[in-house]
């Protein structure tokens, strides 16, 4: 191929998000609604917030790559290899087996290490720095829980604003689809999908969003359908506004907290999905649910060996916690119906 | 009544007829069937090798009809699906059929159990929690629930096998055996950790319903005519709730003939989890195939008797 | 002989953003054996509530933190979770609204009446059933043996509202609150719930607390009426001279914007404004941002209670001015 | 719910705790009778062997099946001709379903001749296949034609048998299979006949012959004193002709790969491949039978090798076998919750799995809370041998790329540290392998040091750059050199224990993917040479350097004729040093040969040696007559237990601990009450 090395896309890809995320949060700003809307999610969740900001800064930081700036018979890096700012952090921290937190000899026989006292987290059994792994874990996290939402929710708008808000023949054919599509078995499907795409990152990603866009679309069906009934976009079509307009005006808008509530909500289940296919041997590499695979017969060890395991464990867990307790607060600031109940 | 069910079943064999067409696009026509034999026999396989294996396998003959009508894979895996002719398995030749009907009998004997327990520990759980609305018995059952969900079910596993198998020695680590005298020893664990793994997500969801049907006006009616918090819960809301708890369960009844597929491929329970999990890791798609399939199929007949539970459970719901 | 319920100084809030918010405040006034109370107000002005504190229905997260509600000499507020229990019901009934909503719609409506009787009284199944069909050919619903085993879903709302009547009357109670009963019916089947409350009242000697916005229905049902704005009594007067010469600029608006009132041809005129939230009422009389005479002391002090005329009683500045010698007492 | 029992005040309450108190009662029951115990109680003074298997063999055909697995019940279920001592080492040949040793004639032509005499009145286990030769009928009389038909099917293309190499020694067994195959091709009729008639059809083969019903004569080619060692596994079992024809997988019949018909001391009484399986011993067994004829392995023997005495290996010198009543084997795929099992008494035996090596062993022995549970440890080194393999038919590494590729081999065996890897991963339990040759077989040298196997980074860094690779960089692409490794080992452990390999390389900056099947699927893309860089592994079939050597043999190449030279490593001088030592007896010259065969393997790295395992086995005090083969042999019918000792230690070692039930309980009732409390003061 004589296009971009892939770490050139990925960088260039990762520029676009931060631009892209810049540009919503310069939108939502500007936006009454959605300005309250964060700050009273602000206001509930501080801690929440700031953790995933946090994931997402590592994540940020193991996105950017490039080649050279490392000096010459460093362990563990091939030669002419793309790095990123959380690779150099931890440049020639490899050891040769298990370590203790922070211990100055091996786990097991008590050899010297070479850089004692340095790995915060211990290293594993093939002496790699645990908090290494653990930051790394966070990029595939976000990734795929992102990606795959990238994926899910447009082709989910699609085909659900289109069957709502077009009906006929269109609505019959996407709910079929729909019907079909959740009468498979999603974890099957899921996995025949890798299985046919083959094992990686993007066909997972794939593979999620293609099991996970239905219920979405459902969602946005129905509620275009309600929308498509409404006075105001009743009274615009009989003024002659065209459809798409109709659609990108005042049905769009009107679905955008739901899409905001589905995205943070989808987030943490996908998540949860990688570490199930990570222990059927069709994860994405580098993931937290490679590492808990990896790790789980270090707990029968004899001294038990309770750090790898605890790293991804606890970094898989405190990602999810904090997305599953800012979605909690997004669905009662956003969803006007659970607004109601409380009252 | 007979006329509803007939089209909602009529319905439901488009729904399966369109999933066997997925099934095929993805298994014949993205994968094709060289494709399948060189997954099964490596990527340099002479072709004389993949010629043989796929005629070992029924592949040998073209794709869509339009090629060929009287002999085709699309119809052939039409009718060998619908006549439940599942063939051999593409891992190690072995009849599909009879792996599955060996599986059914320990996957249910798991599953059901856990559907029956998750139900009896779930629904009081929150109904207590529901019923505690508001103080911090709520607030904490809901932090649990979270928090709970928050943990992969790969954690769960292990942390039972080891704490409550390995250092407490309740119950064997893993293991199976059919002799109704040993079962329960076998089950305890997969199904202690099949409920727990499942408790904060269904507690969430049926303390949501419950507190819903609580704010209802005939809640307040029932209270204004003297009836106590306990009959109200239990007479009127749990009633109510039973609809939506019904749908979910009846939704849930198909797929217990599916197995679990973390639970039986860890507790070392033979069933078609595990059969699917060694299908998954032999690149076995014939058998996947087939586990895709039957499962459509048993969703399909759950919506069917889904839709029909709620005549039972709904006096407002009639069929037209 | 003193009033089947006495409530006095009522108050009732609900947890705000900047402090509890009262929703009823203050209320005082009393409601005699087999008297028919109108309770009327916009919606909003905490009649409801009201209601609701008498039979301690608040719902959650409000409650009600002062005042008295006696029932026959009996502080309601301070009975058990259990006494208060068998007073709801019993003593007091209540009819709501949303006759559709109202009843368990997974029940059959006779059970639900069965189920009204059995908790007050120890009667079997039987008996009950018997004077649940009893009931219910008194409140006029035809065909009571069959309607015993229909779901709600498959009755009228004037049918179902009957329902509700039946049960709340099952256990001949002292009093009944109803709570906008007739507003979700059509106009036809409103004038014979109305017309079945009043025969009923007249036989059985009910006391009712009627809660109503439509002071048509006053006019045909009440002895008193009690007028409230904003969570608090304006004025409270019987029925004919309160609909004749109403003295409280609200209750003269109310008045006003009655269709009945109205020339042909003439716009209703209407209370400019609109009945503001709780969280933004004003110190003095909450009436005064909308009120047409309002002066000085209106918007900072609440005015005290006049008694312009035996049984009448208004709370607002105005009417004090033109009364000073009771407004001094 | 009941239905319409909204309004029941009285008895409902009543019924309530009935139904609760019901509920508890249940579950303490439940809970009491809690036992991790996972075996139904056995019958009193019934004595069984309990074990584990991770995954079902393949193919229990004695004629296909060549892994541990398969063995261990292909070992137990089926005879053969001659056995090795239970306990003389080095091992020892004896007969078995023979009457004494054969008989070796050396023709005139080059030719040898072993004379086989069956012992009279042999039979088969109980079978239903048996009815094809009469109604009614279980078994019959063992021939010497079974073990010809048996023969006939190794060579038979269509078995598949993986040691038709060995066997074609025999004179006419490649013709045989040449002509089977001919007439199959063009007869269609004749394909489509049951399998012993199209053999006999053919005319068998030249050098299994049947003199009389109880003589078989096994004529080879040239001298190959191995072929006895063939003779003493299960390849040339007997199997009688109607197992093949009623075992055909049809009308609901399981197929012969599953359904064993064998003449050994037990029977496959219960084969579950996804749970367990269940031998017991098989009554037609002639120790069983005939008692009286004290046959060579049918009692226990009374001598061994110095040192069995002491350890008690001699105490049942002379009783008759076997000893046990059934050997109960349950399907356990994860090896943590096995090793668990064990320690908890529920298996008999075990290997030590890497993650509890620390808590069992100390040093060299087993540590004392090992010792106080009175586990006793078996430790030899086994003749077995794992390396890394390279295609030599690859573009990359092969020998297309001549003496490029050959530096490159050279350099990425240099920067492999065995030494290391052994600590890591296998707590040093193993010798770092210099040759393919293990200790205890002829031809291994304790100081040999193979050039290429000492760990060097910079003299492989310095072949790297003569190899065109500086610093791992491609030419081609500027990129790392990009190799592939297959492995068949697909669990995350294994995945690990690659990694170890590829950050290796990695130092030298070659990038190599890892490539995961499963083992099945791995052998096929051995098959179809679809391969870079593999792993692999061997154990010894029979205590000679040949049966390692011809692991690189090019005539064994599995290109050329999917034989387990998998590398397809093929070198003139190496094969004619190799057929030359083949046959030599053992002395200085055939040490020569394969000291110079060591150092090709050594220049030519057709594969980097890894290691030769130790094992280190451990057994409950309660299982007696234990001693490692080496080779993979089952020696069920030479096991004892002692029940009584084994279920007061089971007892013993299983009391569930319950106070965390009672912490938990506590714990709920802690959160409810002060909620109940509050509640109930609101009410009053």
């Amino acid at each position: 191929m004589s296009g971009l090395d892939p770490y050139v896309w990925s960088n260039l890809v990762t520029v676009a998000l931060v631009v892209g995320g810049l540009a919503l949060a310069r939108f939502v700003r500007g936006q009454r609604l959605w300005r309250e809307a964060s700050v009273e999610l602000w206001r509930r969740r501080r801690v929440a917030i700031v953790v995933v900001g946090v994931y997402l800064v590592i994540a940020l930081l193991d996105s950017i790559a490039w080649k050279g700036g490392v000096p010459e018979g460093t362990v563990g890096v091939l030669p002419n290899a793309p790095l990123t700012v959380v690779d150099r952090l931890f440049l020639d921290t490899k050891e040769a087996s298990y370590s203790a937190p922070l211990a100055d000899v091996e786990f097991y026989g008590g050899r010297p290490l070479r850089r004692p006292g340095t790995h915060l987290l211990g290293t594993d059994i093939l002496g790699r720095d645990v908090l290494y792994m653990s930051l790394k874990g966070a990029r595939v996290a976000l990734l795929i829980g992102g990606l795959t939402s990238l994926i899910a929710i447009p082709i989910a708008l699609f085909f659900g604003v289109g069957a709502g808000y077009f009906g006929g023949r269109f609505d019959d054919f996407v709910f079929f689809l729909i019907s079909t599509l959740a009468s498979m078995p999603g974890i099957l499907l899921l996995i025949a999908l890798i299985m046919v795409m083959g094992r990686g990152t993007l066909s997972v990603c794939v593979a999620l969003a293609v099991t996970g866009w239905v219920g979405f679309c459902r969602l946005s069906r129905a509620e275009t359908l309600k929308l498509r009934e409404l006075d105001y976009v009743v009274a615009a079509r009989a003024l002659g506004v065209s459809e798409p307009r109709i659609i990108w005006r005042h049905v769009l808008p009107n679905l955008a907290h739901l899409i905001v509530i589905t995205f943070v909500l989808m987030f943490s289940g996908l998540v949860l999905s990688e570490a199930v296919l990570s222990w059927l041997g069709i994860g994405v590499d580098g993931s937290w649910g490679q590492m808990i695979d990896g790790a789980r017969d270090e707990l029968s060890r004899e001294p038990i060996v309770w750090w790898n395991i605890g790293a991804a464990g606890t970094a898989l867990f405190g990602l999810i916690l904090a997305v599953n307790a800012v979605g909690d607060a997004v669905r009662d600031v956003l969803d006007p119906r659970t607004l109601r109940a409380g009252e | 009544m007979a006329a509803y069910v007939i089209r909602r079943l009529a319905y439901g064999v488009g729904v399966v007829f369109g999933v066997l067409f997925l099934l095929f696009v993805l298994f014949f026509a993205v994968t094709e069937p060289d494709d399948i034999a060189r997954k099964a026999l490596g990527d340099k396989a002479p072709p004389e090798v993949l010629e043989i294996w796929k005629q070992n396998h029924g592949y040998d003959r073209p794709l869509w009809p339009w090629q060929d009508w009287g002999d085709n894979l699309l119809f052939d895996h039409y009718r060998k699906m619908l006549s439940f002719d599942f063939g051999l398995s593409d891992a190690d030749d072995s009849p599909i059929l009879d792996r599955i009907r060996a599986g059914m009998g320990p996957s249910l004997s798991l599953t059901v159990p856990l559907l029956v327990l998750s139900l009896v520990v779930a629904i009081p759980l929150s109904l207590v929690v529901a019923f505690f609305r508001e103080t911090y018995i709520d607030r904490m059952g809901v932090f649990l629930c979270v928090l709970a969900m928050s943990v992969s079910t790969l954690l769960y596993i292990i942390g039972a096998q080891f704490l409550i198998g390995k250092l407490l020695r309740w119950y064997p680590i893993s293991g199976f055996d059919s002799s109704l005298a040993m079962l329960p020893r076998f089950l305890a664990l997969p199904l202690i950790v099949g409920v727990v793994s499942g408790l904060g997500s269904d507690v969430r969801f049926y303390r949501t319903v419950f507190l819903e049907e609580s704010s209802r006006d005939f809640v307040r009616t029932a209270r204004a005519k003297g009836a106590g918090e306990s009959r109200i819960m239990l007479g009127h809301v749990l009633r109510n709730a039973m609809i939506p708890i019904l749908t979910r369960v009846v939704l849930a009844i198909p797929f217990l003939f599916m197995g679990s597929i973390l639970i039986e491929s860890f507790f070392g329970i033979p069933g078609l989890g595990s059969m699917t999990v060694d299908a998954i890791q032999a690149n076995d798609f014939s058998t996947l195939r087939t586990m895709v399939y039957i499962g459509s199929l048993l969703f399909v007949l759950g919506q069917v008797a889904t839709d029909l539970s709620y005549g039972l459970v709904d006096p407002r719901v009639r069929f037209e | 002989m003193s009033a089947l319920l006495e409530v006095r100084d009522l108050r009732t809030v609900f947890p705000g953003e900047g402090g509890p918010t009262p929703v009823v405040d203050g209320v005082s006034f009393d409601l005699d054996r087999g008297e028919v109370l109108a309770l009327v107000g916009e919606s909003g002005s905490g009649k409801s509530m009201t209601a609701f504190s008498i039979l301690r229905l608040v719902p959650k997260p409000g409650r009600v933190v002062a005042g008295s509600v006696r029932l026959g000499g009996e502080d309601l507020l301070g009975l058990s979770v259990t006494a208060m229990r068998r007073v709801r019901g019993r003593r007091i009934s209540m009819i709501f609204q949303e006759p559709m909503t109202c009843l368990n719609p997974v029940v059959r409506v006779g059970e639900q009446v069965v189920e009204a009787i059995r908790l007050h009284e120890d009667v079997s199944r039987a008996d009950a059933r018997d004077r649940t069909r009893a009931l219910f050919a008194e409140v006029g619903i035809p065909d009571p043996e069959a309607r015993l085993d229909a779901y709600p879903h498959q009755l009228s709302g004037g049918l179902k509202q009957r329902v509700m009547i039946a049960m709340a009357l099952s256990t001949r109670p002292e009093m009944l609150i109803a709570d906008e009963p007739t507003t979700a019916l059509d106009v036809t089947v409103q004038a014979q719930i109305l017309t079945l409350l009043r025969e009923l009242q007249q036989s059985r000697g009910t006391a009712i607390l009627l809660i109503t916005h439509d002071l048509g229905i006053v006019n045909e049902l009440a002895d008193r009426v009690a007028v409230m704005y904003a969570g608090r009594l304006v004025e409270i007067a019987p029925r004919v001279p309160l609909l004749t010469e109403p003295l409280h600029p609200y209750t003269q608006g109310l008045l006003r914007s009655m269709p009945a009132r109205g020339r042909p041809g003439e716009p209703l005129p209407e209370i400019p404004g609109v009945v503001p939230r709780a969280s933004e009422w004003p110190r003095g009389c909450r009436f005064s941002t909308r009120c047409p005479v309002r002066f000085e002391p209106c918007a900072e002090t609440y005015p005290a209670e006049s008694h312009p005329a035996a049984g009448r009683r208004v709370f607002c500045h105005d009417v004090e001015r033109r009364l000073p010698s009771e407004g001094a007492r | 719910m009941e239905r319409g029992d909204v309004a029941g005040t009285k008895g409902r309450g009543r019924r309530r705790t009935r139904v609760l108190v019901a509920l508890v009662v249940l579950a303490t029951l439940y809970a009491a009778g809690c036992s991790n115990d996972p075996y139904p109680p056995e019958a009193p003074g019934e004595k069984v062997l309990y074990g584990a298997f991770e995954e079902a063999p393949r193919s229990l055909d004695p004629a296909t099946a060549y892994d541990t697995r398969a063995h261990a019940i292909t070992g137990a279920v089926y005879a053969t001709l001659l056995e090795y001592h239970f306990l003389k080492r080095p091992l020892e040949l004896m007969p078995s379903l023979a009457v004494a040793m054969p008989e070796e004639r050396a023709l005139a032509d080059g030719r040898v001749v072993y004379r086989f005499e069956l012992r009279r009145d042999l039979l088969f286990a109980d079978d239903a296949c048996f009815e094809l030769g009469g109604a009614g009928r279980r078994t019959r009389e063992i021939l010497a034609a079974d073990v010809a038909f048996q023969i006939a099917r190794l060579a038979d293309p269509k078995v598949g048998s993986p040691v038709v190499e060995p066997f074609s020694h025999i004179e006419g067994f490649s013709d045989f299979a040449a002509a089977l195959a001919a007439r199959r091709e063009s007869d269609a009729a004749f394909a489509a006949r049951p399998v012993h008639e199209q053999y006999a059809a053919v005319g068998g083969i030249r050098g299994a012959r049947t003199p009389s019903s109880h003589v078989l004569e096994i004529v080879l080619d040239k001298p190959y004193p191995q072929i006895l060692y063939w003779l003493a596994m299960e390849f040339s079992t007997p199997v009688p002709w109607e197992a093949i024809a009623f075992y055909d997988g049809a009308e609901g019949r399981p197929r012969f790969d599953d359904h064993p018909v064998g003449a050994g001391p037990f029977v496959l009484s219960v084969y579950d491949k996804q749970a367990r399986y269940t031998l017991v011993p098989n009554r037609n067994w002639h120790g069983l039978r005939h008692p009286e004829w004290q046959a060579p392995g049918t009692v226990y023997p009374s001598e061994g090798e110095p040192g069995d005495r002491e350890a008690g290996l001699l105490e049942d010198a002379g009783r008759p076998l076997p000893f046990l009543d059934r050997v109960e084997v349950r399907r356990d795929k994860e090896s943590i919750p096995r090793f668990n099992k064990f320690l908890q008494g529920y298996y008999d035996a075990s290997g030590i799995i890497k993650e509890s090596f620390d808590k069992v062993m100390q040093g060299d022995a087993l540590s004392p809370e090992m010792q106080a549970m009175g586990i006793e440890l078996g430790k030899a080194v086994s003749p077995d041998f794992f390396y890394l393999g390279f295609n030599m038919d690859d573009a990359v590494v092969g020998r297309a790329g001549g003496e490029r590729s050959r530096k490159l081999r050279q350099a990425m065996s240099l920067v492999l540290d065995t030494e290391e890897f052994l600590r890591v991963f296998l707590n040093g339990r193993g010798l770092p392998a210099q040759s393919p040759v293990p200790p205890g077989i002829y031809g291994y040298e304790e100081d040999y040091r193979n050039p290429y196997r000492q760990v060097d980074l910079e003299r492989a860094r310095a072949l790297m750059i003569e190899a065109g690779y500086p610093g791992g960089i491609d030419p081609r692409t500027g990129e790392a050199l990009k190799l592939t490794f297959d492995s068949y080992n697909t669990s995350a452990q294994g995945l690990t224990q690659t990694r170890f390999y590829t950050h290796a390389w990695q130092q030298l900056g070659i990038d190599v993917q890892i490539d995961a099947t499963n083992y099945n699927q791995f052998q096929e893309k051995l098959r179809n040479g679809a391969y870079q860089v593999f792993e692999s592994g061997w154990v010894a079939d029979y205590p000679d350097p040949e049966n390692f050597l011809f692991l690189v043999w090019g005539e064994m190449g599995q290109s050329k004729s999917g034989g387990p030279n998998y590398a397809n490593f093929a070198d003139p001088r190496f094969d004619r040093l190799f057929l030359s030592m083949k046959t030599r007896e053992n002395g200085p010259r055939r040490l020569a040969e394969i000291r110079e065969m060591k150092e090709i393997l050594a220049r030519e790295r057709p594969w980097i040696e890894l290691f030769h395992r130790e094992d280190y086995a451990l057994y409950h005090g309660w299982v007696k007559n234990v001693k490692p083969m080496g080779l993979s042999m089952p020696t069920y019918q030479y096991r004892d237990v002692d029940v009584e000792l084994r279920a007061r230690r089971r007892h013993e070692w299983n009391r569930p601990v319950t106070w965390p039930a009672w912490v938990l309980l506590g714990a709920g009732i802690a959160i409810l009450v002060p909620g109940i409390r509050t509640w109930r003061r609101e009410r009053q």
